[in-house]
């Protein structure tokens, strides 16, 4: 009887299984790149705000203190943002006429507050406390990224469960004396291992049970 | 148009093993056997060495129960250790359940990745489907090639040697 | 629900606003209107309830909205928190309004018109619980069931939100002017024709601008309708003593207590404090420990018949022969011949009161006759115990009136009376047989309706305006003992509501009021500085009332027994234990919170025993027709053990079909029943339907099945054996092929003392409260889709005509050796370092086999969307929400967590302080809710801890032991006191 | 006719030549001989599959609480359903693998429809731990993916063991039936006059030509995948029945469990086979290839396992009155006599009852009566499955949480969707693959010296 098919039918058959293979490699790889990837997780893209808002411009070269206007972070679980009276204070002497801060006055006018967009933000069944971490001697660089570098707010870390839990697990390379915290640019001083060490003990901290799930999860 | 070698073809099992030990007893040892099933004298006859498949299968299986437990055991001691019901963090006696499965999965897969690869399948064109004799579809018929590389092959001589030994139809086979 | 906890963002930034704004304003209601308008208030409110924002009806909305921004207004100028005119943060939580952390307030709610005092926890300006006021004497730091849901009736969607006339929407400006016309008429006519229906009230400020109605107007008639009024106490007393006084009970003192009908665990403005002192009488930890004994001779099963050492079930209409012979045997003379009770039995009784002497106490059913409870202030009397267990003071509530609602219908009818003004009350749905309500009022000139829902009444009303809830109110309220308590709002109303001092100020011709000064003005007795105190306290220092020192007459002033032979069926009617009269039919918790005893929800049934519905032939759930003169009505039979023969229960507060939840609700009204103010009916009839409905219960076995599971025994018992648990209990086997996991920081533990629990079900409520758990309505719940994660088992055990019952709070153990968490496939449930049992609810994928695998069954699942996620879509409802809780979506399993949420503020508020948490920090909803403090939580590492305490008691045990689960959730075992004399086989030893 | 083969141990009748069985067989799919109304019966499955489809989506949209579940019965039709279709799923590879390393020659021409039918039976099993989740688009979840939550699936849960075994009972079967066929559908490729025919069978077959030398490898191998079959098809029930037996709940936590199981599972299995085996060799009118003697066997192996279940259904009942154990013993007597007694009492007059006549011989070959009777145990099975999921959580530990569950039209819409789609999937496969291994039938005609 004749060929059913043709000589190169066995090669193509050899590419059709080889190629499978390789594909499935492939899709392995993507789905555990990707949801770490910046697309997925939009790390250090720039939100566009009413207001260019520049912390480059009011921590980095000011050094204005974070907690002037978020001034929930160290007694509750949220930071806060800052009332339009807040920006006024300094702006109804300063700039007083500037294009840019136009949406502020008419904020106060108005009454009408700032819409600003949020950068970092987590899912609603995760129950993040910021008075804790400050006063554990987390700084707001370490997750918030050098803001003083950023001349409009964005994501410095992905804030996935996988981050939180790096730090949740081993806090040490973290911490820093606690008041330290609201520093930006903080050089550790050489023997910050031991004073780690120490914070720990001081601090009461206690890794092992900070991956417990009610810590994030309620 | 090169010869790969002559198909002989034979109406039952009994036939083509007559023919095939009589083409060995004549020194031929480039032939090849095709029948609808397996005829089994002619493992022998043929001198086809005894597989080694069955290692295969047992390292596959061994492969899979080992990297499953493995990960397991990672799993729970390394990566995520957690206080499930208070048993501890390796509580192998749940473990080897998965490992067992995995190992099953494994020896399978050996076994039967093992004799594609082993046959040489798939093998869509080959020299055989050249004959025009040659039909799996026919069914009942066995066939028995001796290929033209055989050193004692001469195309007259094999072509007699085969009719004497009753096939039915000789062909010579392209490659 | 974090999102509420993480976007406050935009409130701080209106409130820090605000507060800067309003120091600078003097009236703060005027600096509210000036700012509220603002689109800033707007985007919070959007913010805050986007829903809410978007239900609120179309017209008057920017006031609605101006309404619910005085939330966070009132709020923001309280944390500015410096003007005598604010309210002020209660003192023991001495916090700043902080986004994400909650604020606490003192105030008092209304029970039947009786104060109760309260502390309500506000997140952002969202009143969100209810706790007690440990400061109150009504509430002694404990909730009920129902003051948990005053929350929830906040915010709930049905409420009033507009003024109507003649049933359209119409302003308050145009109330006002109409009001305006009946000022000046009333003034010219001094009132003639008009009259006021008030319900029963103690508000000190609402007497008084009463009587200043009343002179200003003094043709003008004042009505009150209360159906659940029980006079016959005052009768009594203005019998015996001339004057009509109310009794006080010290249940601390009391020794031997003897119920005539009486629930006093479960019923009445005091009932919180009874539960307390009684429980506290009966703390049995070691064999040397005393106990109080409590005879309870009842007409109906409650749960104080339940949690009595003696209970004798029996017609209603036999208790004055009983009270007739206690007395006559108290009193020496042997003529307790026609007591219907076996004499053994009394001859106990009286022996137990004759040792306890002034310790002694007998107490009556308020709803008894007024002969019942002459006598037995006599047998006090002759006790001594008047004075010492049992004190008479002048009544909160007097208030002279000219007479109840049939007296205003009659009046009515002689055209005497032509306009009437309601103030809350709804005697359209609360009106007793033949007296046509509807009729009556129809003829009327003018009917004003004020109240809360646009209910019956409202709907027949010319005008109706809409009443503030009691948590949007400035007022003050009378405790049962007299204490008073102002009541102050934690939230601006919501809707376009009223209080009622603002409304009898409009008809008083002051049209430009607010309540505050109106309770303000009353008070003129507190210095700024005594009111400040007041509101932080939620009491007015010594403001109780003092009892007054009387000699009952021996003869009982002619008081008689009712000569009415109990022959027939007897009815007896009570009210709903958590709807009352049907005010808050429209509370989905209350509707869907298990009756203490039947376990019925969304709805009620007659009540009958055994022995009747054998004679009748009568399954559960099959109608029955009650006929009693004239009246009938239909109603599924509900078998009760323990229930007294040829005797019906008919609760009230059902069969409203106005409000959308009361509406889902079965159930059937029994008002229409009942004659006057009658509590109990004879020579009833009532005849089998042929058909049946299936009435909704959440607890179908009643027996232990011969299983340890409610472990007990009477006192002598448990001195012989005090560690009588563990008698022919299964041991708990120990050994195991694994290691133990060792718990060396906080292990959270938990002990509930089964003789304390009275099965009141505030626990219950009061975890739904906190935990956000969904209703989930009639047909869910009759599929067994309940959502409640603490449930209170209710076990009977003994002769079915005469059972003990049992109460077993069961929440989720805690098992160390969790059998739920070994079998869950996505490590959705696990254990922490503190030993607790944890639930992620992002984790659970629902397969429920950790729920399959629970012994205890505790945990409860998510069958269907039963409330929604998206705060969109969720009605206003949602404000309740605790926003320390996830809100939990379908397909996920959760269970009772130890209120790990408070666990978790208590340890980061600690971890921030850098010290340990201290025992008795942590309190769960449950244990703080408890009115008998039944329930003890605490870390079990720390030796000085009160659970360790409790735990080491002799007769702890834990729940099914033998499976080896080793629960952290562990029971004191039941211990009761009957009379040696007695006891029968039943108490005498642990069954 | 049943006496024309009562005597000889012959599997096949008649006479026959290669062509012949190769054409009978082959022509079935090539030419689509197919008996009337093959097509209306493929047409009335369809239908139930759309209704699977529907109620699927209907329970996606709306809920699980849609069908019978509730607390305390949390587990319901979804995994009695599972229970029952893993069981069917296994005697098919315990026909083609146990009774070929048991040499039984008359496995020749059932085993390949057998192992077909596992195939869509785990096919249909499969799908309802899935539809079972409360939140079924996360059952992947069960997997150890590699994702940002660091989150592992938790290896101590028999879910998660089930979810090894059924793959690896899907995937192993899968292989074993596809080596199975590779001879046959070398045959089709070259008796396919069509060249769509030639390509399908062609490419399937893999160039298949027969060389002594595959066969030599072949017939090891397929040995071998029999040889690791047959542990698996063990162990696949036992560990579906750890599923219960894992759980502290009355009525589940029984050491019987797992060999009771596998016997049940073969039971239905068997009752499966013959419900499909006694049509199709009427309507194919291949009598001659799948004899008497092949129902005969299947009956024998039928009460064979079914005195097994029966004996599981004594020893359940008499360890849970010799525990001693108060919960077990309320439960059983709480089956016997509760709310689900009369499924319990149907159960055993099925299982039980019915399956004695298959003592008599008559019985065995009497093809409707058996058909009938494989039907019966079809549905006790099922019931028997019911029965074990819910009776124990509706009488556990705690009275106060007694309860039980009453069905919706889901529960069933899902289960006769679910035996529809099966039937669906068997006709296509009669239709485009040889539902009897010519390959194998030759040989045995070689032996059984039925040549012409």
């Amino acid at each position: 009887m004749p060929q059913i098919f043709s000589k190169n039918a066995d090669g193509v058959a050899r590419f059709v299984i080889w190629g499978s293979c390789a594909v499935l490699l492939i899709v392995a790889a993507i789905g555990t790149i990707l949801p770490r990837s910046d697309l997925v997780t939009g790390v250090g893209e720039p939100l566009a705000q009413p207001v260019p808002f520049s912390h480059k411009h009011h921590v980095g070269q000011l050094g204005i203190d974070c907690r002037y206007c978020h001034n929930g972070v160290e007694t509750s679980s949220s930071a806060g943002l800052p009332a339009t009276e807040v920006c006024m204070t300094c702006h109804s002497q300063l700039f007083t006429n500037a294009d840019m801060l136009a949406p502020v006055r008419a904020s106060l006018a108005s009454g009408k507050p700032i819409e600003w967009q949020r950068v970092n933000s987590v899912p609603d069944f995760v129950f993040f406390n910021h008075a804790i971490h400050i006063d554990k001697g987390v700084a707001c660089e370490t997750c918030h990224g050098r803001v003083d570098e950023m001349p409009l707010m964005r994501r410095a870390h992905t804030l996935s469960m996988e981050w939180c839990l790096g730090c949740h697990r081993n806090p040490g390379p973290n911490l820093r004396p606690p008041q330290d915290v609201f520093l930006m640019h903080w050089q550790p001083p050489e023997d910050i291992a031991e004073i780690r060490r120490q914070l720990i003990g001081m601090l009461d901290i206690h890794p092992e049970s900070m991956t417990d799930c009610y810590v994030c999860h309620r | 148009m090169s010869l790969y070698g002559l198909m002989a073809v034979f109406a039952d099992p009994e036939a083509l093993i007559e023919a095939t030990r009589g083409m060995r007893a004549r020194g031929y040892r480039r032939m090849d056997a095709f029948s609808p099933f397996q005829v089994k004298e002619l493992d022998r006859i043929l001198e086809i060495p005894k597989t080694r498949l069955p290692w295969a299968v047992l390292a596959g299986g061994i492969a899979g129960a080992a990297l499953v437990y493995a990960l397991i055991w990672y799993s729970v001691e390394i990566d995520y250790p957690i206080n499930v019901g208070g048993r501890p963090l390796h509580s192998w006696p749940p473990f080897v359940v998965i490992a067992f499965e995995a190992g099953i999965l494994g020896a399978a897969l050996a076994g039967f990745i093992g004799v594609l690869a082993a046959n040489g399948l798939p093998r869509y064109h080959h020299p055989v489907f050249n004959a025009a004799s040659f039909s799996y579809a026919r069914g009942g018929k066995f066939y028995l090639l001796i290929e033209a590389a055989d050193p004692k092959y001469r195309k007259g001589v094999t072509r007699g040697q085969l009719t004497r030994l009753g096939a039915e139809i000789v062909e010579e086979v392209e490659a | 629900m974090s999102a509420i906890a993480e976007e406050e963002a935009a409130p701080v930034i209106d409130i820090a606003a605000l507060r800067k704004r309003l120091g600078s304003d003097r009236d703060m209601w005027r600096s509210l209107d000036e700012i509220a308008g603002t689109p800033e208030f707007q985007r919070f409110v959007e913010a805050e309830f986007p829903s809410i924002a978007e239900r609120l009806p179309a017209r008057p909305n920017r006031r609605t909205l101006l309404k619910l921004m005085g939330a966070s207004l009132s709020l923001a100028g309280l944390s500015a928190c410096s003007r005598a005119e604010s309210i002020v943060p209660y003192v023991r939580q001495p916090e700043m309004l902080i986004p994400g952390k909650p604020v606490f307030y003192a105030t008092a709610l209304s029970s039947d018109g009786f104060g109760i005092g309260a502390i309500i926890e506000s997140h952002e300006g969202r009143p969100t619980k209810v706790e007690g006021n440990p400061d109150h004497p009504a509430s002694r730091g404990a909730t009920d069931a129902v003051m948990q849901a005053a929350v929830l009736t906040l915010f709930d969607p049905d409420r009033s939100r507009t003024p109507l006339k003649d049933g359209e929407p119409a302003s308050y400006g145009d109330f006002l002017k109409d009001m305006a016309g009946l000022v000046s008429r009333w003034t010219a006519s001094q009132g003639q024709g008009g009259a006021l229906l008030i319900e029963p009230t103690t508000s000190p400020t609402l007497a008084a601008q009463i009587d200043a109605l009343r002179a200003r107007y003094p043709k003008l008639k004042l009505y009150r309708h209360d159906p659940l009024a029980t006079p016959a106490a005052a009768q009594a007393s203005q019998a015996l003593f001339g004057s009509a006084l109310t009794p006080v009970y010290h249940f601390d003192r009391a020794e031997t207590v003897v119920s005539l009908d009486a629930d006093f665990l479960g019923e009445g403005p005091g009932r919180l404090a009874h539960a307390r002192d009684f429980t506290a009488r009966r703390r049995v930890r070691s064999p040397s420990d005393r106990m109080s004994r409590l005879y309870a001779v009842e007409s109906t099963p409650t749960i104080t018949g339940a949690t009595a050492d003696h209970r004798l079930a029996i017609k209603p209409s036999s208790i004055e022969a009983i009270a007739a012979g206690l007395k006559a045997a108290l009193g020496g003379q042997a003529g307790a011949s026609r007591s219907p009770i076996d004499q053994a039995w009394m001859a106990a009784l009286v022996e137990d009161l004759k040792t306890a002497g002034r310790n002694a106490l007998i107490i009556v059913g308020p709803h008894q006759s007024a002969f019942v409870h002459a006598a037995a202030l006599a047998a006090n009397a002759t006790l001594g115990a008047l004075g010492n267990t049992v004190d008479l003071i002048e009544p909160p509530d007097a208030l002279p009136v000219d007479g109840d609602l049939t007296a205003l219908c009659e009046a009515i009818g002689q055209t005497a009376v032509d306009t009437v003004v309601v103030l809350a009350a709804n005697p359209l749905h609360t009106a007793s047989a033949g007296l046509d309500v509807h009729q009556a009022f129809s003829s009327l000139k003018l009917l004003v309706h004020h109240g809360l829902y646009r209910d019956e009444t409202a709907f027949l009303a010319h005008w109706h305006t809409p009443a503030t809830h009691e948590l949007e109110s400035w007022s003050d309220i009378r405790a049962y003992d007299g204490t008073a308590s102002l009541v102050q709002p934690l939230i601006v109303p919501l809707y376009d509501g009223k209080t009622i001092h603002e409304l009898l100020a409009v008809l008083g011709g002051q049209f430009e009021t607010d309540a505050l000064s109106l309770v303000r003005r009353h008070w003129p007795t507190l210095d700024d500085e005594g009111w400040r105190k007041a509101l932080r306290d939620g009491v007015i220092a010594n403001s109780a009332a003092r009892p007054v020192s009387v000699t009952p007459p021996p003869d009982l002033a002619g008081l008689k027994p009712a000569a009415n032979a109990g022959s027939g069926l007897d009815i007896r009617f009570v009210a709903d234990p958590w709807l009352r009269d049907g005010r808050f039919a429209n509370a989905s918790w209350l509707q869907e919170l298990p009756r203490p005893l039947t376990k019925i929800v969304w709805g009620n049934a007659a009540l009958i025993s055994p022995v009747t519905a054998e004679r009748l032939k009568i399954r559960n759930g099959k109608i029955i027709n009650i006929a009693s003169n004239g009246a009938d009505i239909d109603a599924p039979a509900w078998i009760v053990p323990g229930h007294p023969d040829e005797t019906i229960t008919l609760s009230f507060g059902f069969g409203r079909k106005v409000g959308s939840v009361a509406a889902l609700a079965e159930g059937h009204d029994a008002f229409p029943l009942r004659h006057g103010s009658e509590w109990f009916a004879t020579a009833a009839a009532m005849t089998p339907r042929d058909n049946s409905v299936r009435v909704i219960t959440t607890q179908h076995h009643q027996a232990m099945e011969g299983r340890a599971l409610v472990r007990h025994a009477s006192l002598d018992a448990f001195r012989l054996t005090p560690d009588f648990v563990r008698k022919d209990a299964p041991p708990s086997p120990m050994e195991s092929l694994y290691p133990e996991w060792r718990y060396d920081q906080e292990a959270w533990a938990m002990a509930i003392d089964l003789s304390a629990c009275i099965g009141c079900m505030a626990c219950v409520s009061a975890c739904q409260a906190e935990n956000n758990i969904a209703p989930v309505g009639p047909q869910e719940c009759e599929r067994g889709h309940e959502m409640h994660w603490l449930r209170v088992d209710r076990y009977y055990d003994g002769s079915i005509d005469a059972p003990d019952t049992f109460f077993q709070p069961v929440p989720c153990m805690h098992c160390e050796k969790a059998p739920c968490e070994v079998v869950c496939p996505v490590n959705a449930t696990v254990h922490t370092h503190d030993g607790l049992n944890a639930q992620v609810y992002n984790r659970c994928i629902g397969t429920r086999y950790c729920s399959q695998n629970c012994p205890y069954k505790v945990r409860r699942f998510n069958f269907l969307d039963h409330q929604s996620f998206n705060k969109e879509e969720a009605g206003p409802e949602q404000g309740v929400h605790n926003p320390n809780v996830s809100v939990r979506s379908r397909g996920v399993m959760e269970k009772c967590t130890y209120c790990v949420q408070r666990i978790s503020a208590k340890r980061i508020q600690a971890q921030i302080e850098n010290r340990d948490i201290a025992d008795g920090e942590v309190v769960t909803a449950c244990q703080q809710a408890c009115p008998t403090q039944a329930i003890t939580f605490g870390d079990r590492n720390r030796k000085d801890a009160k659970v360790v305490r409790e735990k080491a008691a002799p007769q702890n045990y834990a729940l099914l032991e033998e499976l080896n689960t080793r629960p952290r959730t562990t029971y004191l075992g039941k211990i009761s006191n009957p009379s040696g004399k007695l006891a029968k086989p039943g108490e005498a030893t642990d069954g | 006719m049943a006496e024309a083969t009562a005597q000889g141990p012959a599997v096949l009748r008649g006479r026959h030549d290669f062509p012949e069985i190769s054409g009978r067989i082959g022509s079935i799919v090539l030419n689509g001989r197919l008996p009337r109304h093959f097509w209306t019966a493929f047409f009335l499955c369809f239908l139930l599959v759309l209704l699977l489809l529907y109620s699927i989506t209907y329970l996606i949209a709306v809920g699980v609480g849609a069908y019978g579940i509730n607390m305390p019965v949390v587990w319901g039709t979804m995994i009695s359903n599972f229970v029952w279709w893993i069981g069917i799923g296994h005697a098919g590879t315990l026909i083609s693998a146990v009774l070929l390393l048991l040499r039984q020659p008359w496995r020749a021409s059932i085993n390949r429809f057998a192992e077909a039918m596992t195939l869509f039976a785990v096919a249909m099993a499969g799908l309802f731990p899935i539809l079972h989740l409360g939140r079924p688009w996360f059952f992947y979840w069960l997997l150890p993916l590699p994702n940002v939550h660091m989150h592992w699936p938790q290896w101590r849960s028999p879910l998660v063991w089930d979810f090894a075994a059924i793959a690896t009972y899907a995937t192993v079967s899968l292989l074993f039936w596809y080596m199975g066929l590779l001879p046959d559908l070398a045959v089709l490729r070259d008796r396919a006059s069509s060249r769509p025919g030639q390509l399908f069978y062609g490419i399937l077959a893999l160039g298949w030509r027969g060389s002594a030398r595959h066969w030599s490898r072949y017939r090891v191998v397929y040995f071998l995948l029999a040889a690791l079959a047959t542990p698996l098809v063990v162990s696949v029930h036992s560990i579906v029945s750890l599923d219960f037996t894992f759980a502290i709940t009355p009525g589940y936590h029984s050491t019987i469990f797992p060999p009771y199981f596998v016997a049940g599972a073969l039971l239905s299995g068997f009752a499966m086979v013959l419900t499909i085996a006694i049509p199709l060799r009427w309507a194919f009118s291949v009598e001659d290839l799948i004899t008497l003697r092949h129902m005969d066997n299947a009956a024998k192996l039928m009460i064979a396992a079914g005195m097994v279940v029966a004996y599981g259904y004594v020893s359940e009942a008499f360890f849970a009155w010799y525990s001693g154990e108060p919960s077990e013993r309320a439960m059983m007597v709480q089956r016997a006599v509760g709310p689900y007694a009369p499924m319990f009492w149907t159960m055993l007059s099925l299982n039980c009852g019915v399956l004695q006549l298959l003592w008599f011989r008559r019985v065995r070959r009497h093809m409707p009566l058996l058909f009938a009777i494989a039907v019966a145990i079809n549905v006790g099975m099922w019931i028997e499955r019911y029965v074990i999921v819910v009776t124990g959580p509706s009488r556990d530990y705690l009275p106060s949480a007694w309860g039980e569950q009453s069905l919706t039209w889901l529960d069933f819409g899902i289960l006769f969707g679910s035996i529809g789609t099966f039937f669906a999937l068997v006709f296509l496969f009669i239709r485009i693959l040889p539902a009897i291994t010519i390959f194998e039938v030759e040989e045995l005609a070689e032996e059984e010296g039925k040549l012409k």
